[in-house]
């Protein structure tokens, strides 16, 4: 007599039953009952036909039964019936095995000796031929079952699964066991199946049609790898809102449901994982909605097209089937896989009200199988993370103005700065090659200026005719204010006015307010000296010193010059025995010279002293730099008169008739200055052709 | 809590020496004047401790960080030390410590001031594109003309009157725009001033 | 040239110059050097220089002479000197604020009756209608005074800070001190613009004198 | 000076302080503070304050050569109160700014300064003396220390404020070259001609005094600036005033 296997919990049947013995899933679903009855038996029987390929392969690889091929749950029913009869159950050699005995024993699953599956327990009966051992098994289980229905009188069970009660399968199918009754009345209450679940060709209507239930049976035709379906239920989500995939869900520490024992011998030579549990194609982790990464890249997203992505557009979340760390993946039969809903509807929440549904129903102990009856009230629609954030119109002023001062910040790239010094660099060689050229060429060559100077300045003239008509006999006050930075131009341009005090031997007393004026002045005056013999230094120029305290030192040399100042930097008396000893007071000075570079330096002789001076007059040397401000205070009549820089030297040199340095540079001065005139000229020119308006500098000071 | 005696210190001394600028009496005056002269005699003394604080503060500090260059600092100290033995056992006036300023020091700033002039002289080419505004460009109009002024060459046409009354007036221009910002300066002065003797802003910590 | 004391000197000073001026090839240890020499030697000149210009003159020798009123300043000076260690520091901050008071003091009296009065009677007087000599009214002498007022009074306002505000907007000026404002710009950028010209001159000049030093002095050496 | 200089002088001075504590309290007790136009400079300056913390680079504040016994000593105090003010910004930051000046008495107080800013933004443990330090005693060798500074890898941002020579063109210029942020601001003309033509964000004239009123926005300050503006209608006025009874003299 042939058998074949049962397609959903892989056992053997008789070739003619029409349903499983065990599961009463239908045995020969493409031999639909001629009458079209809806008998939901003939899914379970169209099922078993449509077995994947491998299963047919297992169902023929079980004929010739060898140990291994005896089915698991004939395996348990022989142990059983041994336990029974005082037999034992044999020992299994490895140690591994043996802790997985139990479980085997219990479960009497017989799927081979993966290491992560469950093992069948080893049975050590011979082999039974195929034909005598479908007769008794049949014959032993239909007895088995009598007694196994009346649930009082089961013996206490020894093993701790045992008390579970077996499936009652009333032999032949007019005797509809209990649960089936059941089931069918529960399965007219139970709501329609979720619109995702209805099968294409879906008929209406709360009672579960042979369709619908085909719906379940339907043996996919590959194992369960298809678009993840959207979870109606809430994902199980950790502390911050995250679904966890379905490998990371603690399972409720319920018993090993039976639905495990029932797995029929996978092909041992493929990988049982993938068989059982087939990997879902790697999905994207679940990002976090709001990580680092995302926040900047809306903000560097074109802001013009914000309705690119709708804003309620859902992610699809994608749940990677995990495994959990500790506990080993439920190797499901690959008709259960079809019958389960997907994975992740099953909430922690639903799991305890379906388990009380598997007591009772034919599923018994197998878990998630069944829709729980008031599935909405326990699944809303799961919470969509949109990965753009909703912008308000206020948000999108203030990121348009982090924009703009992000984009008129000028933190210059490290590599632009140092290119851009080289040019300068090589710039700024040849502007210097070029002004030391001319000035070198016009040094060694003596050459005349251009342009003679022929146009004196009002302030130098006035100059001039002062000192033509000093007292010789009165001394003259130098403020020697300078720095040695423009020491050079000074000195030059002071350099003919000191000649004629000497030329007509006028007493120089002179000091300073910065460290190295009166020292410099002093090499000044030896070099001036040196040209004229007849004006002897000793006699004729006294060396005040360093007047400390800056304006606060001036006024109190304009109130009391000789307590001020009472020594000389030789440390003797100032003020006795020397030119100065007539001079009491300011005023008695015949004038009062100041050289300075400073305007500031100026100003505060001019504000201080001057008050004090009366009538004596007041002339300063001052550098180029610094004669535009000293304009106003030349006008107001405070300065009696100025020389300004090389140019005003050189005026004062022609109008005395010497030659001095002024007179002998003037070419190099004018030559360089006209150099730098074309230059700047050309470069701004250049400038303004090359470079774009900047929008800042235009508004530089608004109004 | 802070001390209030140092803002009186400051206020009291700000108040006398101020009086004297406004009140000519003898008696101020006598105080004042040697008042004057403390504070001539505590800025030296604020001279001696900064530059004390730089080459031993500053400078020695960087000698014994071992990120920053040595040299600079090593050298400073080094002829620091070297001068001030020279200064005080020649004595300030003693011809060998006067080169020190002619023969060090004045060649160095002069050199600074010179290659200055190259360093503005290359910075004035990109005048235009540093003030690219109206008063940018006036700006870079008067620095070409007043340097034309500058180098004599308008001397050329000081034969014809007018010109010589252009030219001239050229030269005056600046002293309009001088006198505004000197004024307003000497307002900011004013104002800073009297907030400082009010005690409403103290930049010594008090 | 003999090798005396002034021709050691002119070397050093040729050296240094020539170190200095290698700063327009770009940054280098040469200018470096010569700038830590000059860092030095400035800062040990000034030194000696207070010491013997300021310490000596005028707390010393009182002191030696018997002045009690040089206490005053000596105990200031005491209190200032402990600015040079960190824990002590707070004892300094009276003679600081004794500076400061007397430098507010000098910025109050120098800006009000030195630059505000000077430059105002300045102004005021500059303005003529004549040269002078002649009588009546010359125009042209005028229109120059009247330019110079527009541009100093324009230039002042310039400056001017308040402004009006109205709900949210930014802060603006009455159209009156706007017209004045952009005229004084102008005379502002001309006055500047005069003072950098100067600035180029005065620095041109000294390079002149430099260049003009090394060309003497090598000169000199090659006799 | 005359005394009916000195008198006008004297009553001027009084009338000034007492409108200084008028405005000031009327501030604090409205709490209006008034509004002033906008600087493009300072806007920036606050704003390149901002970014150096943010960068944890140093900000480099050179007060200048102005000494106290000078009357350009104003510009050392408003240069005082803007690295005060600074340093209370980038207190939160791990690289206090370095201040360089040109006169011991100025050095002592950058120091006094940067300790006190220190102390009221409990960040003591950074505060070193030698962050407040004289980088040369003449105005030249100042800015050969301050070069040094400038140089330095950590500084990015340079603010030049306070009274210089055209020697200050050197400091601007490197800044610039280096790439660095560069605020300049002097109450000496040279100094603003050779900003003008050498940094981008510079400050003209009494600009410089009104930096501590545009940063600390505090009472005094505003009203300070306030009574600034009406002595320059004052003085406009005294002009115009002046220059009509000379016509009316002369004609």
């Amino acid at each position: 007599m042939a058998e074949i296997n049962c397609p959903i919990c892989n056992r053997l049947n008789k070739d003619e039953a029409e349903r499983c013995w065990y599961c009463q899933a239908v045995l020969h679903p493409e031999k639909k009952n001629a009458d079209g009855s809806s008998d939901w038996l003939d899914g379970f029987r169209q099922e078993n036909t449509e077995t994947p390929f491998e299963e047919s392969n297992e169902a023929s690889a079980g004929s010739d039964e060898s140990p291994e091929d005896v089915p698991d749950w004939l395996a348990r029913i022989r142990q059983r019936e041994q336990l029974e009869h005082g037999g034992e159950p044999e020992q299994n050699p490895d140690g591994e095995k043996d802790t997985l005995d139990w479980l085997r024993s219990a479960v009497g699953n017989e799927s081979p000796t993966e290491s992560n599956t469950f093992k069948p327990a080893e049975v050590n009966e011979p082999a039974p031929t195929e034909s005598d051992n479908d007769a008794d098994w049949l014959g032993k289980l239909q007895s088995w079952q009598e007694e196994s229905s009346e649930p009082n009188k089961s013996p206490a069970p020894e093993h701790p699964f045992e008390q579970e009660p077996k499936p009652s399968f009333s032999g032949p199918s007019n005797q509809e066991p209990d649960w089936l009754n059941e089931f069918k009345s529960e399965a007219a209450q139970s709501e329609p199946l979720p619109p995702e679940k209805q099968p294409d060709d879906s008929s209406t209507g709360d009672k579960p049609s042979p369709e619908n239930i085909s719906a379940f049976e339907q043996e996919p035709k590959a194992p369960i790898a298809e678009e993840p379906i959207i979870e109606d239920s809430i994902p199980p989500t950790d502390a911050i809102g995250f679904s966890i995939p379905e490998g990371n869900v603690v399972k409720p520490s319920s018993p090993e449901p039976d639905w495990l024992t029932d797995f029929q011998s996978l092909d041992e030579t493929k990988d049982l994982a993938d068989q059982v549990m087939p990997k879902p194609a790697v999905e994207e982790p679940v990002k976090a909605p709001f990580s680092g990464r995302d926040i900047m890249d809306w903000i560097d997203k074109d802001r013009s097209t914000p309705e690119e992505k709708p804003e309620n557009a859902v992610e699809q979340v994608e749940v990677p089937q995990g495994t959990d760390e500790g506990i080993e993946p439920a190797k499901l039969p690959s008709w259960l896989q079809a019958l389960r809903p997907d994975k992740s509807k099953r909430g922690i929440a639903g799991s305890t009200t379906s388990s009380d549904l598997n007591q009772k129903s034919p599923l018994a102990g197998i878990e998630g199988v069944l829709q729980d009856s008031v599935i909405g009230q326990f699944y809303t629609r799961p919470q969509t993370y949109a990965n753009t954030l909703k912008i308000t119109p206020e948000q999108e002023n203030h990121l348009q103005r982090l924009q703009n001062i992000a984009g008129e910040a000028r933190w210059e790239a490290q590599e632009s700065v140092e290119s851009k010094r080289q040019s300068s660099i090589l710039l700024k060689a040849v502007v210097s090659l070029l002004l030391i050229g001319v000035i070198v060429f016009t040094v060694l060559t003596q050459k005349n200026s251009l342009v003679e100077p022929t146009m004196y300045s009002q302030p130098v003239v006035e100059t001039f005719n002062i000192i033509s008509a000093l007292d010789p006999a009165k001394p003259v006050l130098i403020a020697a204010e300078f720095d040695s930075g423009l020491y050079g131009e000074l000195k030059w341009s002071s350099e003919s006015l000191l000649q004629q005090l000497m030329a007509r031997n006028i007493p120089i007393a002179y000091l300073s307010t910065t460290q190295a004026g009166s020292t410099l002045f002093q090499a000044t005056i030896t070099d001036l000296a040196r040209k004229n013999q007849d004006y002897s230094l000793a006699d004729h120029t006294l060396n005040l010193g360093y007047l400390t305290g800056g304006t606060v030192g001036l006024q109190a040399l304009a109130n009391d010059p000789r307590g001020t100042l009472p020594l000389t930097t030789l440390m003797k008396p100032a003020w006795t025995d020397t030119p100065l000893q007539n001079t009491e007071k300011i005023s008695d000075f015949s004038a009062v010279i100041v050289i300075t570079e400073n305007a500031d330096t100026a100003r505060y002789w001019i504000e201080q002293v001057k008050p004090s001076m009366g009538k004596t007059p007041l002339l300063v040397v001052i550098s180029a730099q610094s004669a535009p401000m000293l304009q106003p205070y030349y006008d107001s009549g405070q300065v009696n008169g100025y020389i300004a820089g090389e140019s005003g030297g050189t005026a004062f040199e022609k109008m005395a008739g010497v030659e001095g340095s002024s007179t002998s540079h003037f070419s190099a001065y004018q030559s360089t200055l006209i150099l730098l005139v074309v230059l700047i000229f050309v470069g701004g020119m250049i400038s303004l052709v090359l470079s774009t308006p900047s929008p800042e500098r235009s508004d530089k000071n608004q109004s | 809590m802070r001390s209030p005696i140092v803002p009186i210190i400051g206020f009291l001394t700000g108040i006398i020496i101020l009086a004297g600028y406004f009140v000519p009496s003898p008696v101020l005056e006598a105080i004042r004047t040697p008042m004057l002269d403390w504070a001539v005699i505590l800025s030296g003394v604020a001279g001696l401790i900064a530059i004390f604080h730089l080459v031993f503060g500053v400078h020695g500090r960087r000698l014994r960080d071992p990120e920053k260059s040595h040299v600079f600092s090593f050298i400073v100290i080094l002829v620091f030390m070297l001068t001030v033995a020279a200064g005080i056992f020649f004595g300030i006036n003693h011809t060998g410590f006067q080169k020190v300023v002619t023969a060090i020091q004045m060649p160095m700033e002069t050199s600074l001031m010179a290659v200055l002039a190259v360093t503005l002289a290359y910075s004035s080419l990109r005048l235009l594109q540093r003030q690219r505004n109206w008063m940018g460009f006036v700006f870079f109009i008067a620095v070409v003309l007043y340097l034309l002024v500058n180098s004599g060459i308008f001397a050329l046409v000081t034969d014809i009157t007018a010109l010589r009354g252009l030219v001239a007036g050229i030269s005056q221009a600046p002293l309009a725009g001088a006198r505004g910002i000197l004024i307003g300066v000497a307002l900011g002065s004013l104002l800073t001033g009297i907030r400082i003797l009010i005690g409403s802003d103290r930049p010594y910590n008090s | 040239m003999t090798l005396d004391a002034n021709l050691i000197w002119t070397i050093v000073s040729l050296v240094l110059t020539l170190f200095i001026f290698s700063y327009l090839f770009g940054d280098n240890i040469l200018f470096r050097i010569a700038c830590a020499i000059l860092v030095g030697c400035t800062a040990g000149y000034l030194f000696v220089l207070i010491i013997y210009r300021v310490i000596l003159p005028k707390l010393v020798v009182p002191l030696i002479e018997g002045s009690l009123i040089v206490l005053v300043p000596l105990f200031l000076s005491g209190l200032l000197l402990t600015k040079l260690s960190p824990k002590l520091s707070r004892l300094g901050n009276i003679s600081m604020a004794y500076l400061v008071g007397a430098g507010a003091a000098i910025a109050v009296g120098g800006a009000l009756l030195g630059t505000l009065f000077t430059q105002i009677t300045g102004a005021v007087n500059s303005f003529a209608i004549n040269d002078g000599t002649t009588k009546g009214i010359n125009g042209v002498i005028v229109l120059e005074s009247a330019f110079f007022l527009i541009g100093t009074i324009s230039t002042l306002v310039y400056f001017n800070f308040t402004a009006r505000s109205k709900d949210g907007q930014p802060a603006k000026r009455s159209p009156i001190v706007n017209l004045f404002a952009w005229i004084g710009q102008f005379f502002i950028a001309i006055t500047l613009g005069a003072i950098f010209a100067g600035v180029l001159t005065s620095t041109i000049t000294a390079l002149i004198e430099r260049i003009d030093f090394i060309i003497t002095t090598i000169s000199g050496f090659f006799g | 000076m005359n005394s009916l200089e000195m008198n006008i002088g004297l009553i001027l001075l009084i009338i000034i302080t007492f409108t200084l504590f008028f405005f000031s309290i009327r501030q604090r007790r409205t709490g209006k503070a008034p509004s002033f136009r906008r600087i493009t400079a300072i806007s920036n300056f606050k704003r390149s304050i901002g970014m150096s913390i943010e960068d944890g680079t140093r900000i480099h504040v050179s007060l200048g050569n102005a000494s106290l016994t000078q009357a350009v000593s104003a510009s050392a105090f408003a240069s005082l109160k803007i690295l005060r003010k600074i340093g209370e910004l980038s207190s939160n930051s791990d690289n206090p700014p370095v201040a360089s000046s040109g006169d011991g008495a100025l050095a002592l107080l950058s120091q006094d300064t940067l300790h006190d800013v220190a102390r009221e933004t409990h960040t003591l443990e950074l505060f070193q003396s030698e962050n407040g330090h004289l980088a040369g005693p003449t105005p030249v060798t100042n800015v050969v220390g301050a070069l040094q500074t400038i140089a330095d890898p950590e500084v990015h941002t340079n603010v030049l404020i306070g009274n210089y020579g055209s020697e200050v063109g050197f400091l601007s210029t490197a800044s610039q070259d280096k790439g660095a942020l560069t605020i300049a601001a002097s109450d000496s003309l040279t100094a603003q001609a050779t900003f003008f033509a050498t940094v981008e964000q510079t400050l003209i004239g009494e600009e410089l005094f009104a930096v501590p009123a545009y940063l600390h926005n505090e009472p005094m300050q505003n009203a300070s600036l306030r009574i600034q503006d009406m002595l320059r209608g004052l003085v406009v006025l005294v002009l115009l005033v002046g220059v009509i009874l000379k016509l009316v003299y002369a004609l």
